[in-house]
């Protein structure tokens, strides 16, 4: 069947448009969750309903995207309803968001995701970066939330540097017990490389999927903890054609934002 | 009440009694012209010290025009929050005109973060949603306002808000205090020369950082005529008596786009974004910002009206924005 | 949480996460049809024992048509939420399906009153703010909001709010807990099949109680297609997600009036206002309830294309209203 | 200069009109505070701002009034903005309200209003009235409120059958003990004989004037409790001509809100 070659991005991106749901709801973070939204609209999810903190509700939101967009007019392109950052949170509190898609420096075994800074203290960070944006918001309220990250070992660590948004906290009953709502948490981690799950009862990363050709201890390889192992560990199929003509003719032709390390799989 | 966890933040907060006795003493009830140049607002408006807030973001109407003018004047340990926020927080620390943050997005670029591991400018620690969610109570006049959020992280642990036991549920609850900047800055679509402002499109918190805040500076790309505004009422996003000064600074979100008015320049953008360094920052604010008299300066000898014309060309989508 | 105060109301409380539950498991997020017949509406979504809000007032814009229907139906046991509410109270109390009423404005007519000194129906005590302020709580998704006023009275007394010590200013701060109606009536300008809504002019807390609540039945002067919504998002008052039902009532305010569309029918009003005992309360809503099947041959029968056209023509004011 | 002859309600519309000052906001409750705010712009305050709890916003209401109407287009007809009621009242919280306006059954030495019930228990009143509707609102918020009602000595009372909407409370210092904004409260009482204020010190309701030919004894009499007695006593003047043609011809040309018992004073 031949080889297909992609970036890194351009397969988180299509890995995460294949986790939506149609007929559902999606709280869309900045970046990546913006272009994997719109993939997804165009492909499986055409009644998929787009929320965007600024108070964007379910636009159709037009390609080519603009990079760097949040709130410019292709962007919230006819939406149902224009309003404000609060009034977009609270369809997100009242249950009304079901998924919610965020970036992360660093996940944990729990799922719980630092965007705020590496190494150093809080105070002196080694690096800082933009902190939570909405993303604190997104997995405290959203039913189901997809982190997306480069599968770097160094990103997946037994302790945080900070946490910025929370996973499931130390395990099972954490996040209710420190007030959050009830049945929410991460669901998926896309990456580079895996698709990772969470186990219903400890809570735990649990590995669902790897990419064609790739095998599992590459997965694992450096990571500071074991996910555990989902007894059907699927294969993760390469982005299809149809996908990356999409993406890489409709949504960014310019490439700027699918850029990434390129990769290769057979087909 | 029985607080089970504080964050250690320190917060600017204004007791409501504080605030209200502000309103009442300096802001005016009548229509008055409000009309003045961008170096007059912030001359007057904007003091050494301030809170200040900012409505959307450097890509998509935000205040840049008179940002920049404060950057200008060279005002001093301001207190920024960085909702939403891209490179603005770069600029106004570059500048050092700000030295503190609360942050819910910093921006991106990686000039800012390098001055923060520095410790050169403090950070506090909250969300985009917990910002706008304060700059509510702010608006409503109640201290603090409960949110599902926050718990359980590192980012409760730095921000300024307490955990407390809901006294409806028994639930651990988180608190967030009240809001109340000392200035906000807003550029809306049109306003009138008392004040009234109106916003197309999505905002993140127009109308309660403008009651919220002591003092209010509306930038606009359009003067219309005040019996505009009582035409049709539901189109009014700020009225007057919330409003110290109106400037007329068409292009003033430039380089980031009005909705329906004209696009993003991401070539100017990007060369903000590129800023790595205090040598660079000094270069890119002594070229555009310090060496340049006003807005229309900047406009004429930075962008060029062939550019201009080219953004308002890309702003091909009108719907909605009316 | 130290708890100073405490009202001595009881009151229906839903705990944020059940509520989030509920709309989790019962509202759709793809765009149905939901155009259905009032009283497939009432039938299918009001249910005894529920608790009921709804918007604006028998005067202007408020659901009187669904009102109707509940009573034809013969509900029972509905707790109404009495926000800046005039006859509605009395004719759910007249006709036996409400038991219990938050009161915010009770209505006026000396019917109400009556039955209320009688005991026959459970008031609880808060205010036009209050109950307003419990609809943004439950919108919000909070368990409660914090409020400056209801301090010091027998109205908090008669309350189910709260007064804790601000953990913020030390000060007594009033708590009034999140309202979470099951039932929402809204009456509106204009719907598509769907349940997007338009209203023009101002509302009490449209959106607020659309998102506060389990079920919202969405009445209108007009069903437009749904790629309007699309083109102008900043008009959209309440969107389709929200909603249960739309139902086709031109002129389902009457007696109220609808902005820019009809005004108000006075001499109805009084009709309604003049009741003063259980056996005219009866011939009433025999009259113009129980013996009419539906609205429209409630306005054939008993208003008169005559009469609406008058009502029509005196709404001369369109300034605002599209 | 003859006679001229009036309603009380009449009277207590132009008392109350007077009040008011130019270029300042007022929140305005239902009924007779939305006839004194049409009397007072269009003869006093042409700047005045009218904030209604509906969310309407500086309206210039036409006349004539519409009975019972609150929201209804000529009510609320050119306001600088349409809105909703918790914006409504976040402009009176936030301090952006100079005066209120409401009516009262009974009302206390300290300005505590009662618009609930008389008599009997709360469960089992002897008359239910409609309640506090945005009154507890306006009399907590606002930096002066007004209240208007019939002087029938039964409606000044020891001890208030309910306390609706606070006045100063049991006296100085009461209302912000009990959490209420600093330095607001009643500020003048206005009936169909006197028009009374609060002693700034003890904050009991002071005589300030009564209406020209009625005795300070007969403002006294039967009432449960006695106010002070201000130092420079006023002259209340009878509506004048100017205002009745207002009320009578523009106002209210059916007569139906200002009519009461009718009233003649000496010109």
């Amino acid at each position: 069947m031949g080889v297909v070659e992609f970036t890194d991005t351009e397969l988180m991106i299509c890995s995460a448009a294949r986790l939506l749901e149609d007929r559902k709801t999606v709280f869309v973070g900045w970046g990546m969750p913006q272009v994997v939204a719109m993939l997804a609209e165009r492909l499986y999810t055409p009644n998929l309903v787009q929320v965007f903190e600024f108070g964007a509700i379910g636009p159709r939101s037009l390609t080519p995207f603009v990079r760097g967009t949040m709130g410019g007019p292709s962007n919230v392109y006819q939406s149902l309803q224009w309003i404000n950052m609060n009034w977009a949170f609270s369809y997100a509190v009242t249950g009304y968001i079901d998924y919610g898609m965020i970036g992360a420096l660093q996940v944990d075994l729990y799922g719980n995701v630092n965007s705020t800074l590496l190494g150093g203290t809080y105070e002196r960070p080694g690096r800082r970066f933009p902190g939570s944006g909405g993303g604190n918001e997104v997995a405290s309220l959203c039913w189901k939330t997809i982190i997306v990250l480069k599968h770097e070992p160094r990103r997946f660590v037994k302790l945080l540097d900070f946490v910025t948004s929370p996973g499931y906290l130390d395990g099972p009953g954490a996040r209710e017990k420190a007030g959050l709502p009830r049945g929410t948490g991460p669901w998926r981690v896309v990456t580079s490389k895996a698709l990772i799950g969470f186990d219903e009862v400890t809570k735990k990363m649990t590995l669902l999927g790897v990419l064609r050709g790739v095998k599992v201890a590459d997965v694992l390889e450096g990571m500071g903890f074991e996910p555990l192992l989902d007894a059907k560990l699927q294969e993760i199929e390469p982005p299809l054609d149809e996908e990356l003509r999409i993406l890489r003719q409709e949504v960014d032709p310019s490439g700027l934002i699918i850029r990434g390390e390129r990769m290769r799989t057979e087909r | 009440m029985d607080v089970l966890f504080e964050g250690q933040a320190e917060i600017r907060f204004t007791h409501p009694d504080d605030f209200r006795e502000w309103v009442r003493t300096h802001k005016k009830r009548e229509p008055v012209e409000k009309l003045m140049t961008e170096r007059e607002a912030i001359a007057r408006l904007v003091s050494d010290g301030d809170y200040l807030a900012y409505d959307f973001s450097s890509l998509t109407r935000g205040p840049q025009a008179l940002v920049r003018e404060i950057i200008r004047q060279r005002k001093r340990d301001l207190w920024v929050c960085a909702e939403f926020t891209l490179h603005e927080s770069a600029l106004l620390v570059g500048s050092g005109c700000a030295s503190r943050i609360d942050v819910g997005f910093m921006g991106y670029g990686s000039y800012i973060g390098k001055v923060v591991a520095e410790g050169r400018v403090r950070v506090f620690e909250w969300t985009n949603g917990s910002l706008a969610f304060r700059m509510l109570a702010g608006a409503r006049g109640i201290p603090f306002i409960p949110m599902r959020n926050l718990l359980g992280t590192d980012t409760l642990r730095h921000s300024g808000a307490k955990v407390v036991q809901d006294p409806f549920t028994g639930d651990p609850i988180c608190l967030v205090p009240a809001l109340n900047p000392d200035v906000f800055l807003v550029h809306v679509h049109q306003a009138d020369v008392f004040g009234n402002a109106r916003i197309f499109g999505t905002n993140l918190f127009a109308l309660e950082a403008a009651m919220a805040s002591k003092k209010v500076i509306v930038s606009c790309e359009e003067i219309i005529d005040p019996s505009e505004f009582r035409k049709e009422p539901s189109k009014t996003t700020i009225p007057y008596f919330l409003v110290d000064a109106v400037v007329h600074l068409p292009f003033g979100a430039y380089p980031g786009g009005v909705q329906g008015r004209y696009d993003l320049d991401l070539e100017h953008i990007d060369k903000v974004n590129a800023i790595t360094n205090d040598q660079e920052m000094q270069v890119y604010l002594q070229e555009y910002i310090y060496d340049i008299e006003d807005h229309t300066t900047f406009l004429e000898k930075k962008v060029g009206w062939k550019r201009l014309q080219e953004l308002i060309r890309r702003a091909a989508i009108k719907e909605g924005y009316h």
